[in-house]
């Protein structure tokens, strides 16, 4: 069952690959690249109990999840401001 | 009572396949980026949860049960509020979502 | 200094759940990173009661399997609807009215709608949430208020 | 079964890769970036590398995207074109690749016992280190005390370069900033 996952993940990765790829627009990019983040903390998560390691994979799962968060909402505050927000710490307000 | 652990496990790792598959059909099928959004949302929420209760059932009582539940959480709270950033962000870029093939500008 | 002992409790807890060493000196490294979390985010000013919305949880263990009901009826139906060949949507943008008291409250139902499959919110405004609808049913259910009356319900405790 | 994992994973790397190059807008190869680092992490964890999987996760996923994205805001988001034909660095990269590629033929088996790198200090390390350092991981145990002056060294270049990445992508950035809107200095 957990080879089945595995193989049924690569699959949705191909999947979201395809999408971030095809983009039209860089919204579609950033949207595959997040559900390919989380697929990514899924398969690992299932690796672990494939080799039975699952205590130092999950480790690596819980990181993914947190920087993948980070790096969709880095993304898109470029995205709508043109950069990260240096020098300009009320960026939230002042574009609006 | 373990065997029906491991029936349930099977179930629900069957329907978080079943579910991913589905919603990165959907990414692929969707028109527009709003549409798309809600077919990765079955993925990322559905899907996703399905998969790591699953595991969960496998992993007794375990520190590994605590570590896929904290994964689970962050998932859970990290995912909708991604999903929100992105749909404002697009919403200020794009400004025309796709309302059915009548209005269709393109 | 209430929301500072909590915030280091739970780090420290946070830690022990996934390291599971209880060796006297990794103890202390745990303790020492705890402590150095707590002070930095005290220097960065996030401890406050957005951060910590302490009356937010008794009501949230109860409302958490009505949500995962929810998503779990809303997210079949969006599966089928993927699977038709026709594709039977119709997006549609409303409104929904947000009558929540407290920031915290309004960020659960909008985090609440963006859960569920079929809807999501767009954006946040005073009193209202824009949200996008995949399909007119999915609207539909969403100006019923149901939501939004359990939100408020998990608000008052 | 791991075989195939790694096959396919490999092969999405390839086609990210391609991707990456082909595409224009920066912004967009960024985040094919981010999602190679994420296969390549997937990768490592297959390989068994767990901490070098960590690292890949932290930095990256992380502060690298972070970091282009940085310097997108400052250059812009479109490539320029190209201001002569890209064929001598394709000759060096291929002929690069190649040398390597043979280099391979004469190492061990990947995970081999009885390659001298494992013969060495390796099982000492192993069989030592959780009483002699008291930390679980080997890895943190030989980064960090075993050859903690290699580490602090390595660190102090990491750090200079950190230092020096954010004095190119800040520094001026704020400078140009303050001139074009002086109300803000109050």
């Amino acid at each position: 069952m957990l080879t089945l996952v595995t193989i049924a993940l690569l699959a949705a990765m191909g999947m979201a690959l395809i999408r971030a790829i095809k983009g039209p627009t860089v919204y579609d990019r950033i949207l595959a690249s997040n559900t390919f983040s989380t697929k990514t903390v899924l398969m690992i998560s299932v690796l672990g109990f494939l080799t039975g390691e699952s205590e130092v994979y999950l480790d690596i799962a819980l990181m993914y999840a947190l920087v993948g968060f980070i790096v969709t909402v880095a993304v898109l505050k470029v995205s709508e401001f043109g950069d990260l927000g240096q020098s300009r710490p009320d960026s939230g307000e002042n574009r609006q | 009572m373990s065997q029906a652990l491991d029936m349930l496990s099977v179930l629900l790792l069957f329907f978080g396949v079943l579910f991913i598959l589905v919603g990165s059909i959907g990414l692929l099928r969707m028109p527009d980026v709003f549409t798309r959004m809600h077919a990765a949302g079955i993925t990322d929420t559905i899907g996703a949860a399905a998969i790591i209760l699953g595991l969960m059932l496998v992993a007794g009582w375990t520190i590994v049960l605590i570590k896929l539940l904290i994964v689970l959480l962050f998932l859970m709270l990290l995912n909708p509020t991604a999903c929100h950033a992105l749909a404002r962000a697009a919403v200020h870029g794009i400004r025309s979502p796709w309302q059915g093939e009548s209005e269709q500008q393109q | 200094m209430l929301r500072l002992l909590i915030l280091f409790s739970l780090t420290i807890v946070l830690w022990i759940a996934l390291s599971g060493h209880f060796d006297p000196f990794l103890l202390s490294l745990g303790l020492l990173s705890a402590a150095t979390v707590t002070l930095v985010s005290h220097r960065m000013g996030i401890i406050d009661a957005e951060g910590q919305p302490l009356g937010l949880i008794p009501g949230l263990l109860r409302y958490a399997p009505w949500l995962a009901k929810e998503m779990v009826r809303a997210c079949i139906d969006v599966a089928w609807r993927i699977t038709r060949p026709s594709l039977p949507i119709q997006p549609t943008i409303i409104r929904v009215p947000a009558n929540q008291q407290t920031v915290p409250g309004r960020v659960s139902f909008a985090n609440s709608i963006t859960l569920t499959p079929g809807t999501i919110s767009l954006d946040v405004l005073e009193k209202e949430i824009e949200v996008h609808a995949l399909t007119t049913e999915s609207a539909a259910d969403l100006k019923s208020g149901e939501m939004g009356k359990r939100v408020e319900h998990l608000e008052s405790g | 079964m791991i075989e195939l994992i790694n096959i396919v994973l490999l092969g999405l790397l390839v086609i990210t890769a391609l991707a990456a190059i082909r595409l224009h807008d920066l912004f967009a190869v960024t985040i094919m970036f981010g999602i190679y680092s994420l296969l390549a992490a997937a990768v490592f964890v297959v390989l068994d590398a767990v901490d070098v999987a960590f690292t890949e996760a932290a930095v990256g996923v992380g502060i690298s995207t972070i970091l282009m994205l940085a310097t997108i805001g400052l250059v812009g988001r479109q490539e320029k074109p190209p201001s002569h034909r890209p064929l001598l660095p394709l000759v060096v990269v291929i002929v690069t690749g190649a040398a390597l590629v043979y280099g391979t033929f004469d190492m061990p088996p990947f995970a081999a016992p009885d390659a001298p790198v494992q013969q060495h200090v390796a099982p000492r390390y192993l069989e030592q280190s959780p009483h002699e350092i008291g930390i679980p991981n080997v890895v943190t145990a030989v980064l960090a005390s075993y050859r903690g002056y290699d580490t602090l060294g390595e660190l102090t270049v990491i750090f200079t370069a950190g230092v020096g990445v954010l004095v190119l992508l800040g520094f001026r950035r704020r400078r140009s900033h303050m001139a074009d809107s002086p109300e803000e200095e109050s």
